[in-house]
């Protein structure tokens, strides 16, 4: 139950993925992208009109307009139809400007973004720096109970350069500091005396808010002063919840909706065979983890966690728990899609030998532990676990896997208990994935891993100007994480999403499900 | 349809069964219960039907119907009622004829009335059904027949709901609804069973009258031999579904040939020797007892009245006379208002859970219904067993041999008896059986409350003669309450008679049966019914009314004298 | 009449008795439910002082006690409160699932009494038939399969196959009353299937039981046909029990639709429950969980006095 | 046991077809282990084979044999649902008789206390109480068990109002026996019929309520096969007419009315009206 929002809001956290995203502010737009469309649709033109139904099967009646308080990809997909950020993840995966006009920095530390001049709210206001800064502020400061607030920390200070402009003071050189800012939890509302309208649903979007019933579905309908071109097709949209999947999945094959998120892997197969129906599959950051406690034996001993990393068939985990609709895991958290990702590196295979010669290394024959998972760690977990017990036997390790409770998963045992099933959105760039989990003084450093050596890279290369001394930065630590640390990365799991082949669209953003959840703004009825 | 009018005369009979034959359907098996018998009934006649339970008389009665009852069916013999074979008819021929030319009344009426409908709506419904009447006519018809058969306020009894009326009303109101289409026939199926002596002669005359008046046929069903004599022109002996004997009442009653109907007549003969009233303290003492169950009005008023050993005190009363009451109170399920009870010299706990086990054990019961006094789903071993395990703490071997013991003192054979279930026995075996537990418990005191009622009456004389024997060999007392005369001369040393929650006269046997009688013990004595022809319409006239009286029984609200 | 009245007055007030009971133990029960709303909003990422902040803001700080007591003089002056996870007032969001809900039900019962009530008095009439047997085998498979099950066989019938009804029921308040009912069908005859069963049987049971009643037997001896016997003899002192269980059921249509309002997208109360006691949204689960008790006391109090009414002895004392 | 054969010679085509349903499903339960080819959980091929000489019905979603899955599923589902309905039966007559027997203030207490338990929604109660212990087998089957005992009790007490006032039990009170001998020896045997036809009725109901928990995701937990989540976890299937998820429902059917058929039989019995 609230799990699963715990889980969520997890993820939250993490904010978007991002295909090569360039240290330099100067460089904005001009990334390497890989090619994470699966369904290449032919791209035809955009037509304007329709009334596009979106079933998501996230989204409950304690929704709320607050952004602080967004939870799941249901408010993050209205939210992005009727608002902006500063900046946005492009479809290709590049950052680019969105409310901002340009963005200005000179040592990484002040930011200078200035405003798209003559965007109106849709209540008719014109957007200032003043908007800017109470949308932002309304994470900030001892009261604010946002999902943001730690984000926006390293903001020292924040000001109005006239009326156009907002300059940003880090307590650190951050170049990442664009890429923050295009986090869904912080869309630019208008002003509204000390705070900020957040209530009427009011933005800058490509579409006006019309109704919102929390848990049951939101209309909205097109704003005819949008401020980007060739986007925001549709007339109306409406967004859906429909928690299941079966549901979801006749909803579409009825035509009742136009295109849902998280299909039913055991059934996108059959589902792809039927007339009008696309299965549509971008691969992100999001993937899975077995996470030991390195603080507590048998997990601080190096051979036992590498017996464990040997004793798991990836191939076989992806290939059931995901149906193939995902990447093996190297036990590191950088995906394929991250622009420092090793791809040197060997992938680690299934070897129960090796795993054995481990244990004897560490005098663990017979090792026999508890492993803790619950389907709210992620879907299938528990099946995934038990998959791997029957791996690791193998290996002559016994795995007990242990059950547990849904609810309280995220209090109870992640981070509690010594050997656990946990799920990560993944991070957009490599420095913020490490900072968050992996650094010794992480408030998530969930495996309670300390490797001096990595936390100087850590530091290091955050600061590091020089393409190719980070990359190699970058690449050793994912290396020693994948070689000492006490997480088992088995799986990177991929969006899939359905779609009727009614809707158009274009390069399928792969930061997040249903086109980096802009959906609304981006396709069309072909 | 004055069809019995206008065909009066003629001698071809109304109805005539030849070779019925019914089976009746247990643990899903079919067994003949009526074994071919032969009935004729002639307009204008009134034909008895008397047996005891199982002899099928209910069954030949609604077998006139062409009908049997859901579990049984007509097996065999052919049925014509004028002219028409009734086995042979179809559903609708036989609708046609049931209700407008064959009436039923049935031996509750508080039952066959349905409890949704008000009296005249379901008087109406056979004459306006069957097309007899309109509604308005059929309504008040009703007030005419309400009227006739002195129904207090005929014009509005109608229109009240059956919980509205009392049991002898509701029974002649029924009687009114049967004549609604002027039948041909009607079936009284034991209409007075379950009526009060003093209400039974009213109902009785009520239906002599009516019966007389539109001069219908009728088959008149009884246990009671004393009763159908009253009523029947002609009576059918029946026993086990076959016939015993059949003649004219005055024939059956007067001259019996055989010797199961001469063992009917003389039921009740039994007499307890009179015995010397004893001066010794009583065994129990009853002092001003008054009680009343929660929130109603007093059920007991001062009762005063003593037990001595070895003696047998008969309550007598009519239903509500608090009779059952004051055995509640005695064995201390309802504690008293006021007063207490003396019991071998000790004063006894009002209510039961303050009495010692001892106590408890020396006063026991015995109740009216055995077929509910024993647990279905224990054997015999258990039910008298555990009085013995209770409060003598015997087992095993040792308690067997005591329960066989006591089944031969009850007169059942305890090899053949001792495993079987109440189910298995019949009902003088279950009220044996009842009595046997009583005794387990070496009582000095056995409350029999109406012991005998639910038994046929050759059954009843039985248990009351082991009763007797039982006294004499224990030396228990008994309080015995009945509503039956012939019961209270047979077995009791005194008698009390109770009207209203009150004493109205008390005294030994011989002093309270000999006239000079308290009135309201001389209209109770008056109403039991004598095995003798012509009883009453001489007791009727004796009493100065006509039959049927407007109100039931003496009036209610003081006793008279 | 005013024995009824008061027979009524004390049912009521022991009907608020419980409902003031119900309360205290769904709050009690909210109370004891690890982690609070605080928590379910804020996630892993809320500070101490932030948690302390908000729980001071949603009065989470002060002792259950005096919540309880302050939310129980809301209740009585009509004031349902505020959710504590988007502020909305509870009224208006619990009014529109309401409005669902009753409908639905509405919808259900309408299909489904008349149908049960039916069924069961024509089986009760020809009992034993052919009729009787398949009915009897029907009703008893319908209530054999589990409820989702049957939504979802209907789903693929009438939705997939067919194409006849929306496979979800996408009502919102802007539709007018049949394009309603049409959105509405398929969850009201998934609905319906549960319930007929059990309806058709009691109904059945009930007037089977009292044809073994004398004056069943004294309306067959007056040559009444069977139909009239069933309808005017049987039924009106079958009413009790079959008004009882159809008051379990329309109980049922109300509270206990939790599984076709998610098969079929429902926004009724009952998905408004379970979101709110996943985010410990105390205000709102009380709400819900007070109408839900209320509907149940309610119709088991009219059940009550409907057999009051059809009880004659009752209605006509001596 | 003479006699439980002569009544089965007398038993209707719907009863002996329910006996046999339900004894079939008995001894699968009791045999299962040494009827499957498979253990309950092991994966033995890939995932959703269809229906062939290896597995008979095919491997479900994880490669598990679906047959042996049915089998583990009818015994922990049964298992689970009769456990359930006896210890709801023993909370619900103990307090029903005691009430029944006891009358007055306790009848008022206990009556009114299962008022209020009935007027919780049976859903938020199990809700609540699963949320704040948590789903394990022994919370699953105390909570339902509670929560249907609600149920027990009301007839339970009506069935032992009807006992109470018999003579055989003023008789034991007279003698004057304790409540526990009144309650077990006088009142239970006479109750037994009635309860017998609700315990058939009751099991179904559990064990239907055990399979729409499992469908909200409350119910029995993986790996532990249930038919209940067994249907569940391959609904989407149905939309494809595919035949995997009607297996176990048809198998929650099956015994519904086999229990049912029984159920009816015993009502009629008992009920002793007899068709004519």
């Amino acid at each position: 139950m609230t799990v699963e929002q715990q889980l969520r809001k997890l993820a939250g956290k993490s904010g978007i993925t991002r295909r090569g995203f360039m240290q330099s502010a100067l460089a904005l737009g001009a990334t390497t992208a890989l090619a994470t469309t699966i369904a290449d649709r032919a791209f035809a033109e955009p037509k304007m009109g329709g009334r596009f139904r979106c079933g998501l099967g996230h989204g409950a009646t304690s929704d709320s307009l607050d952004p602080a308080t967004f939870l799941d990809l249901y408010m993050q997909t209205v939210n992005a139809a009727a608002r902006n950020n500063l900046t946005e993840i492009a479809q290709d995966g590049s950052l680019i400007p969105e409310l901002a006009e340009s963005i200005d920095t000179a040592d990484a530390k002040t930011w200078k973004f200035t405003l798209r001049q003559g965007v109106e709210f849709h209540n008719g206001k014109t957007l200032d720096a003043n908007d800017v800064i109470a949308s932002l502020n309304h994470h900030r400061g001892e009261a604010s109970k946002s999902a943001a607030k730690e984000l926006l920390k390293p903001v020292v200070e924040m000001k109005a350069d006239g009326a156009n402009a907002v300059v940003f003071t880090l307590e650190d050189g951050n170049a990442d500091f664009p890429v923050v800012l295009s986090d869904y939890h912080m869309p630019i509302m208008p002003a509204d005396g000390d705070g900020v309208d957040w209530q009427s649903g009011a933005g800058t979007g490509g579409y006006v808010l019309e109704s919102f019933e929390p848990g049951v579905r939101t209309t909205l309908k097109r704003n005819p002063n949008f401020f980007k071109e060739g986007f925001g097709h549709f007339d109306e949209v409406e967004v859906i919840t429909i928690a299941d999947v079966a549901a979801r999945t006749n909803a579409l094959t009825t035509g009742e909706i136009d295109a849902m998120d998280r299909v039913d892997l055991k059934t996108a197969h059959l589902l792809a065979q039927r007339e009008g129906i696309n299965i549509v599959e971008t691969s992100g950051t999001q993937h899975f983890t077995f996470t030991m406690r390195c603080d507590t034996p048998p997990f601080d001993n190096v051979d036992v966690r590498l017996a464990l990393k040997h004793a798991i068939d990836r191939e076989a985990i992806v290939r059931t728990i995901l149906r193939g609709h995902g990447t093996l895991g190297n036990d590191h958290p950088i995906s394929r899609s991250n622009r420092y990702h090793a791809d040197n590196l060997e992938q680690r295979a299934y070897d129960p030998d090796k795993a054995r010669h481990h244990l004897k290394q560490a005098g663990m024959e017979g090792l026999s532990i508890d492993l803790s998972a619950a389907d709210a760690a992620f879907a299938g977990a528990v099946d995934a676990a038990v998959l791997y017990k029957e791996h690791a036997a193998a290996a002559g390790i016994n795995i007990n896997v242990v059950r547990e409770p849904d609810d309280g998963y995220w209090s109870n045992v992640w981070m509690v208990k010594p050997y656990c099933a946990v799920y990560w959105g993944g991070r957009p760039t490599e420095d913020w994935m490490f900072s968050t989990a992996y650094a010794a003084d992480a408030a998530w450093n969930d495996s309670f891993w300390k490797h001096d050596h990595f936390n100087e890279l850590l530091l290091a290369a955050r600061s590091e100007l020089d393409e190719a001394k980070r990359r190699s930065m970058y690449e050793e630590m994912q290396a020693i994480v994948s070689n000492d640390g006490g997480v088992l990365i088995p799986m990177f799991a991929n969006y899939v999403m359905a779609l009727s082949d009614k809707i158009g669209h274009g390069q399928m953003a792969a930061n997040w499900s249903m086109d980096g959840f802009k959906c609304s703004e981006r396709w069309w009825f072909a | 349809m004055a069809s019995g009018e206008s065909t009066r005369g003629e001698r071809a009979p109304l109805l005539t069964m030849t070779g019925l034959r019914i089976e009746g359907q247990a643990d899903e098996e079919w067994h003949e219960i009526v074994h071919g018998i032969d009935v004729v009934l002639h307009r204008g006649e009134v034909l008895g039907l008397i047996g005891e339970s199982g002899a099928g008389k209910s069954t030949i009665g609604l077998a006139a119907m062409g009908y049997a009852r859901p579990g049984c069916r007509l097996t065999g013999g052919d049925i014509v009622f004028d002219g028409i074979e009734l086995r042979a008819a179809s559903r609708g021929r036989q609708r046609l004829l049931r209700g407008a030319r064959i009436a039923y009344v049935a031996q509750s009426a508080a039952a066959a009335f349905n409890p949704a409908h008000r009296l005249i709506d379901q008087f109406s419904e056979a004459p306006v059904h069957h097309r007899v009447k309109s509604r308005s006519a059929a309504e008040a018809d009703a007030r005419d027949l309400y009227g006739r058969l002195r129904l207090p306020e005929p014009e509005t009894i109608g229109y009240r709901y059956p919980h509205q009326v009392s049991g002898g009303q509701l029974q002649r109101a029924m009687v009114a609804m049967a004549m609604a289409c002027r039948p041909d026939l009607i079936v009284f199926d034991e209409p007075t069973t379950a009526l009060d002596v003093t209400t039974q002669i009213e109902v009785l005359a009520a239906i002599k009258d009516v019966v007389r008046q539109f001069d219908t046929a009728a088959i008149y069903i009884s246990h009671d031999l004393a009763v159908v004599a009253q009523m029947a022109d002609r009576i059918m002996v029946l026993r086990h579904g076959n016939l015993v004997e059949e003649g004219t009442a005055d024939s059956i009653v007067n001259r019996p040939e055989q010797d199961y109907t001469q063992r009917l007549l003389a039921v009740r003969t039994f007499r307890k020797p009179a015995a010397e009233p004893s001066a010794e303290e009583p065994l129990l003492r009853i002092e001003g007892i008054s009680a009343r169950y929660r929130r109603s009005a007093r059920v007991l008023e001062s009762i005063d009245l003593d037990i001595g050993r070895q003696r047998t005190v008969a309550i007598v009363g009519e239903s509500g006379s608090g009779k059952s009451t004051l055995a509640r109170v005695v064995t201390g399920l309802l504690p008293p208002e006021e007063g207490r009870l003396v019991f071998d010299g000790a004063v006894l706990a009002p209510a039961l859970a303050r009495r010692p086990r001892e106590s408890l054990r020396r006063v026991q019961m015995i109740h009216q219904m055995p077929d509910t006094a024993l647990n279905p789903r224990q054997r015999m071993r258990e039910v008298v067993g555990r009085p013995l395990t209770f409060y003598s703490g015997l087992r095993g071997r040792k308690r067997t041999e005591r329960v066989r013991e006591l089944l031969q003192m009850v007169e059942l054979e305890p090899d053949a008896f001792i495993d079987r279930y109440p189910g298995e026995l019949s009902g003088g075996q279950k009220q044996r059986m009842c009595i046997a537990r009583a005794l387990a418990a070496e009582p000095d005191l056995i409350i029999c409350d109406e012991v005998t009622s639910a038994l046929d009456q050759l059954v009843a004389e039985r248990v009351l003669q082991l009763l007797q024997r039982l006294q004499d060999d224990l030396g228990v007392s008994y309080m015995f309450i009945t509503h039956d005369f012939a019961t209270v001369r047979a077995i009791s040393d005194e008698i009390v008679v109770m009207f209203q929650g009150r004493i109205v006269e008390q005294g030994a046997r011989n002093e309270v049966l000999e006239p000079p009688h308290h009135a309201y013990t001389d209209l109770l004595l008056s109403s039991v019914p004598e095995m003798k022809i012509g009883w009453l319409d001489r007791t009727l006239a004796r009493r100065g009314q006509g039959p049927g009286s407007d109100k039931e029984g003496p009036d209610r609200s003081a006793p008279p004298g | 009449m005013t024995h009824i009245l008061i027979m009524v007055a004390q049912r009521l007030a022991l009907g608020l008795l419980t409902l003031f009971a119900v309360s205290l133990i769904i709050f009690l029960g909210v109370e004891l439910l690890p982690g609070d709303i605080t928590q379910a909003i804020l996630g892993q990422g809320a500070t101490p002082e932030t948690v302390a902040a908000f729980r001071r803001e949603l009065k989470l700080d002060l002792p259950p006690h005096e919540r309880y007591i302050a939310w129980l003089g809301g209740i009585v002056q009509g004031d349902l409160g505020q959710s504590l996870a988007n502020k909305r007032e509870i009224t208006e969001l619990m009014g529109v699932r309401l409005q669902n809900t009753l409908f639905l039900a509405f919808i259900a019962a309408v299909i489904s009494i008349p149908l049960a009530l039916g069924l069961g008095i024509l089986a009760a009439l020809y009992r034993n038939s052919l009729y009787d047997r398949a009915v009897n085998v029907f009703t008893l498979s319908s209530i054999s399969f589990p409820e989702f099950f049957v939504a979802y066989i209907l789903i693929l019938v009438f939705a997939v196959h067919l194409g006849w009804f929306p496979s979800i029921s996408n009502i919102g308040h802007e539709l007018g009353f049949w394009e309603r009912v049409y959105r509405t069908i398929m969850p009201a005859l998934t609905l319906t299937l549960v319930v007929v069963a059990h309806m058709m049987r009691m109904t059945r049971a009930a007037i089977i039981n009292l044809l073994a009643s004398p004056y069943i037997e004294m309306a067959t001896l007056k040559g009444l046909p069977r139909s009239r016997i069933i309808v005017r003899h049987a039924l009106p002192n079958a009413l009790a029990p079959i008004i009882n269980v159809v008051v379990i059921n329309l109980a049922y249509l109300i509270v206990g639709v939790v599984i076709v309002e998610v098969v079929f997208v429902y926004p009724g109360l009952g998905q408004l429950l379970i979101d709110a006691v996943r985010t410990r949204d105390i205000p709102v689960v009380q709400a819900t969980g007070l109408v839900f008790a209320a509907a149940y006391i309610l119709l088991n109090l009219s059940a009550d006095v409907l057999s009051i009414m059809t009880n004659p002895r009752l209605l006509h004392p001596r | 046991m003479r006699d439980a054969l002569s009544l089965l010679r007398k038993s209707p085509w719907s009863a002996r077809f329910g006996l046999f349903i339900v004894f079939a499903y008995v001894f699968m339960a009791v045999f299962g282990p040494l009827l499957t080819p498979y253990g309950e959980s092991e994966i033995v091929g890939f995932e959703y084979e269809p229906w062939g000489p290896e597995f008979l019905l095919g491997t479900d979603n994880l490669g598990r044999d679906m047959l042996t899955r049915l089998i583990y599923g009818a015994r922990n589902t049964i298992g689970i649902a009769f456990i359930t309905t006896v210890l709801a039966f023993l909370i619900g007559c103990v307090a029903g008789f005691l009430a029944a027997v006891l009358g007055g203030w306790t009848e008022q207490a206990i009556s009114r206390f299962n008022d209020i338990l009935m007027a919780i929604p049976q859903l938020i109660f199990a809700l609540l109480i699963l949320t704040i212990v948590g789903t394990s087998v022994p919370v699953l089957v105390v909570v339902i068990a509670v929560l249907d005992s609600t149920r027990v009790y009301r007839l339970a007490r009506a069935v032992a109002m009807n006992i109470v006032v018999m003579d055989y039990v003023e008789v034991a009170r007279l003698r004057g026996e304790g409540l526990w001998w009144i309650m077990r020896s006088e009142v239970l045997p006479n109750a037994l019929p009635p309860l017998v036809a609700e315990f058939g009725l009751r099991f179904c109901f559990v064990f239907l309520l055990l399979s729409a928990l499992s469908f909200l995701g409350l119910g029995i937990q993986p790996p532990t096969a249930d038919w209940g989540s067994m249907v569940r976890d391959n609904a989407t299937l149905i939309t494809f007419g595919d035949f995997t998820p009607i297996l176990p429902a048809a198998s929650i059917a099956l015994l519904t009315i086999g229990v049912n058929f029984i159920v009816d039989w015993l009502l009629h019995k008992t009920s002793g009206l007899k068709d004519g």
